[in-house]
């Protein structure tokens, strides 16, 4: 199985890190796993996207079209993306900064208010762990407790920081949970 | 006569092959190369030195000089010897080159090169003139001086005044050794080796950069004999490019 | 060791390391920025030298004046650095003098674009600098196969004291993918009696490129390309990817656009229909014979690339009139896509 | 007593040594050498001070000076 997701949104919200923190885990699960950025103009304001590949067999092109995932942070991702989702797929769109639904009737949306969640758990600049969080609670791309072990090992040095980014990943993972 | 008593007193140094030159008769080239060669011998270097030649009239160095050596593409001798000196410290580098090569078409290397304090020695032989291609205009040529592309003389309202390299490169904050001689006379090849030996000793020392500019004749393209060339380079060059040291590693605060 | 997953530019940097070379120059320039400033941090930690240069054209003549000592070096550009640097790599090529390059490619010509190209293809296979002379080109299509070639790179450019050449698209240095650092066996290479570091107890070295007397320069072209056909001999590496009888097509495609041409490929395979891929890994030497033989009874060859129609020339030169020979390209930093190779494909079922 | 060889084979005829030569005992040659040049040549060895001025300025390192007992010198080179 090949499963294929990209990640977008504004340069600076945080995009990159999350694409590579789910390719990270899937490496360390044994997958095949490709991360490719966008890099040009886009990099520097408008919409900035990566495209992660997590798969049971070698990937042949890194490439990807027709993601069968989409994690959308702004409204122009939003616009460019959506169109592109294979049917049967899923978006998850940060409702905090996003105020359309995706009308297709043949994938799956999850609505995350990632702005608000991280700005109450302290940390405004990590809404995109939260978006995270419900990505991969809904889409099981990864399993989630391999992604908590990694953000540990990864904010284990700071531990406040650590513990918020657990509640705004938990409360990610809750969204997407919650609303199955 | 009757020599078993004396002994040699000057002789071609050891760092220099037993080739004869293929310049021009009276070209002071031969003259700077074998000062070269004298420093490295006097230091006792020899072994551990690597020359780089230029594109120019000295293109054939390597066949003079008894040391390693390597051939640059044009202007770009200061980049080799970075090169040399980054990734191994240890040796001695020095590149020789002409105007063409060094305030032409090799003027971005020399300049970062200097400006990095790369550890190697420069000699930078400045006759006016492109020699090797057949006496065309050099950013050194001077105003009025004829050359096969200025041959109504350098019209330095179309052209540029001449690029004094020495003062230009003195410009830079980092620490260096730069200074201008002159090989014209008996007393100038005498400073012109004090120069050059000071250069080497600041490289081997660990110092800094060092360039030597070497005011030098080029009687063939200048059209003049040798005496006629030597007074030109007196009275017409060195008022514009005045000898003496413009920069030491002791002296840099600028 | 464990793998760890790594930006293409980056693997590229730690394979040098991991190989044991302590010596690189290198002047900024995207897609490929970032292995100098992975080697910024990484070479003072490892006791190697790391430079910033002013301009391509002087950093590839620091990789002359360093390689010419003995030691190892290298360096990273793209496409326009990469044609700076072309003045050095002929007289590199010209004075034999081991040391690789990295060309991680995006559009032209001109400043043209950043974004991924196999546009430099001729550049580095026909010459790019002037004069004859031939660089090994090697082409991966995977960061882990980016790491495999680098780590080779070094002993194959001092067994033909030759300058090598890794050629990757945008892509390749901006990707991240698991990687291994595996050493590979050591290659038995000779002396470098060549070296000029100093003419302690032996006679003094030249290393030039200058041979004014015609015959001693043709005599210098002629040696050069001994050791050019021995590359021919022992050095063309590919993979063959579905190539077996009944093949209906042949890809031929380098790379990145290897690997779309895969996902095609499976697709195909789904539907029933055998479509090959021969993948060149060498560049120079081309695999004549391999595609040749992929060539032998399939309907039609397609070379796919990203550039207007570069490698489909040595294409033609292989198969020979065995098959017709395609050509589909996507130019400016525009990847093929699958759905669009299929098409191109399908026109020749 | 000092003296200078010249090796008539090497010298190009610049006359820079004739020009030089504090004593003005050194002359081109009236005949030529192997390679065409009217050659430098010593009129009256016996002048000779072993200052080595002629062989500092030679560009063709053409002239060898010898030297017997002391040597005095007024300049360092």
């Amino acid at each position: 199985m090949q499963k294929e997701v990209t990640f977008a949104g504004f340069g600076g919200q945080g995009i990159m890190s999350i694409g590579q923190f789910v390719a990270y885990t899937g490496m360390e699960e044994g997958s095949e796993v490709v991360w490719l950025p966008s890099y040009g103009p886009e990099m520097r304001g408008g919409t900035a996207y990566c495209t992660v590949v997590v798969s049971d067999r070698p990937i042949g092109s890194p490439i990807i079209q027709n993601p069968q995932y989409a994690v959308v942070m702004n409204r122009p991702s939003f616009d460019k993306f959506e169109p592109t989702i294979k049917p049967g797929g899923l978006i998850v769109i940060n409702s905090s900064l996003i105020d359309v639904k995706s009308r297709r009737t043949d994938i799956d949306q999850l609505g995350v208010p990632a702005n608000e969640i991280a700005i109450k758990h302290g940390l405004p600049r990590s809404a995109n762990i939260a978006m995270l969080g419900a990505f991969v609670g809904r889409s099981g791309i990864i399993k989630s407790n391999n992604l908590k072990k990694f953000i540990e090992k990864k904010f284990g040095s700071r531990r406040e920081v650590l513990e918020s980014n657990m509640k705004i990943l938990e409360e990610g993972l809750g969204i997407a949970e919650n609303s199955q | 006569m009757e020599r078993t008593a004396e002994k040699v007193v000057f002789t071609r140094p050891e760092a220099m092959k037993n080739a004869v030159t293929h310049y021009c008769p009276g070209c002071t080239h031969g003259v700077i190369h074998r000062i070269v060669a004298e420093v490295i011998d006097e230091l006792g270097i020899r072994d551990k030195t690597v020359g780089v030649g230029p594109v120019g009239c000295s293109v054939l160095i390597y066949n003079y000089m008894n040391v390693d050596f390597l051939e640059a593409a044009h202007g770009r001798a200061p980049a080799f010897a970075t090169g040399i000196k980054r990734v191994r410290p240890d040796l001695i580098a020095f590149t020789y080159q002409g105007d063409g090569d060094l305030a032409s078409i090799g003027m971005g290397e020399i300049v970062h090169a200097a400006n990095r304090g790369e550890k190697f020695t420069t000699i930078f032989v400045n006759n006016a003139i492109y020699g090797m291609t057949g006496g065309q205009m050099a950013p050194t040529t001077m105003p009025g001086q004829v050359t096969t592309t200025c041959p109504l003389g350098r019209n330095t309202k179309d052209t540029g005044e001449p690029i004094r390299m020495a003062e230009l490169l003195s410009a830079l904050k980092t620490s260096a050794f730069i200074t201008r001689v002159s090989v014209h006379s008996p007393r100038h090849i005498v400073e012109t080796k004090k120069a050059i030996l000071r250069a080497f000793r600041y490289q081997i020392d660990k110092v800094c950069y060092s360039l030597v500019e070497v005011l030098s004749i080029c009687p063939t393209n200048w059209g003049l004999t040798t005496k006629e060339s030597a007074k030109w380079l007196e009275e017409t060059m060195i008022p514009y490019y005045p000898l003496g040291d413009k920069k030491t590693p002791e002296h840099s605060q600028r | 060791m464990a793998k760890k997953l790594m930006k293409g530019n980056e693997a590229i940097g730690e394979a040098a390391i991991q190989a044991g070379v302590r010596n690189y120059f290198c002047y900024p320039i995207t897609p490929q920025s970032e292995v100098a400033e992975y080697l910024a941090k990484r070479m003072p930690e490892v006791g190697g030298m790391f430079l910033q240069g002013e301009s391509e054209l002087a950093v590839g003549n620091m990789i002359f004046g360093a390689a010419a000592t003995g030691e190892r070096v290298f360096t990273t550009s793209s496409s326009p650095g990469i044609s700076l640097m072309q003045e050095a790599i002929s007289y590199i090529a010209g004075a034999q003098l081991p040391a690789v390059f990295a060309n991680i490619v995006r559009g032209g010509p001109g400043l043209g674009g950043i974004l991924p190209a196999q546009s430099d293809y001729f550049q580095s296979v026909k010459g790019g600098g002037h004069g004859d002379y031939k660089m090994l080109v090697l082409a991966p299509s995977t960061v882990q196969e980016a790491v495999d070639l680098m780590m080779i790179a070094f002993d194959l450019a001092d067994k033909y004291t030759n300058p090598v050449m890794i050629i990757g698209d945008g892509m390749i240095g901006q990707m991240m993918e698991p990687v291994e650092f595996k050493k590979p066996p050591p290659m038995a290479l000779p002396p470098k009696k060549w070296a000029a570091n100093g003419c302690k107890g032996r006679d003094p070295v030249i290393i030039r490129s200058l041979f004014l007397d015609p015959l001693r320069l043709e005599q210098n072209n002629r040696e050069l390309f001994v050791k050019y056909r021995r590359m021919q001999a022992e050095e063309v590496r590919f993979e063959r990817y579905n190539v077996e009888k009944g093949n209906k097509v042949l890809i031929v495609a380098y790379g990145t656009t290897a690997r779309i041409c895969k996902t095609v490929i499976a697709d195909f395979k789904a539907r029933g229909i055998n479509v090959g891929l021969l993948r060149p890994i060498s560049l120079y030497p081309f695999p004549m014979a391999a595609v040749a033989e992929a060539a032998e009874g399939v309907k039609a060859v397609l070379s796919v690339e990203m550039s207007m129609g570069q490698m489909v020339e040595d294409v033609e030169r292989s198969v020979l009139g065995r098959a017709p020979v395609g050509f589909f390209g996507r130019v400016g930093g525009v990847v093929p896509t699958p759905e669009e190779i299929t098409v191109e494909i399908e026109k020749l079922l | 007593m000092p003296g200078i060889i010249i090796d008539r084979d090497r010298c190009k005829g610049c006359e820079t040594c004739v020009e030089a030569c504090p004593q003005q005992i050194i002359a081109m040659s009236k005949e030529i050498n192997a390679k065409g040049y009217f050659y430098a040549r010593v009129d009256d060895p016996f002048r000779c001070l072993g200052c080595r001025i002629c062989a500092i300025v030679c560009p063709d390192v053409a002239i060898e000076v010898l030297s017997e007992g002391v040597q005095y010198s007024l300049f360092e080179y």
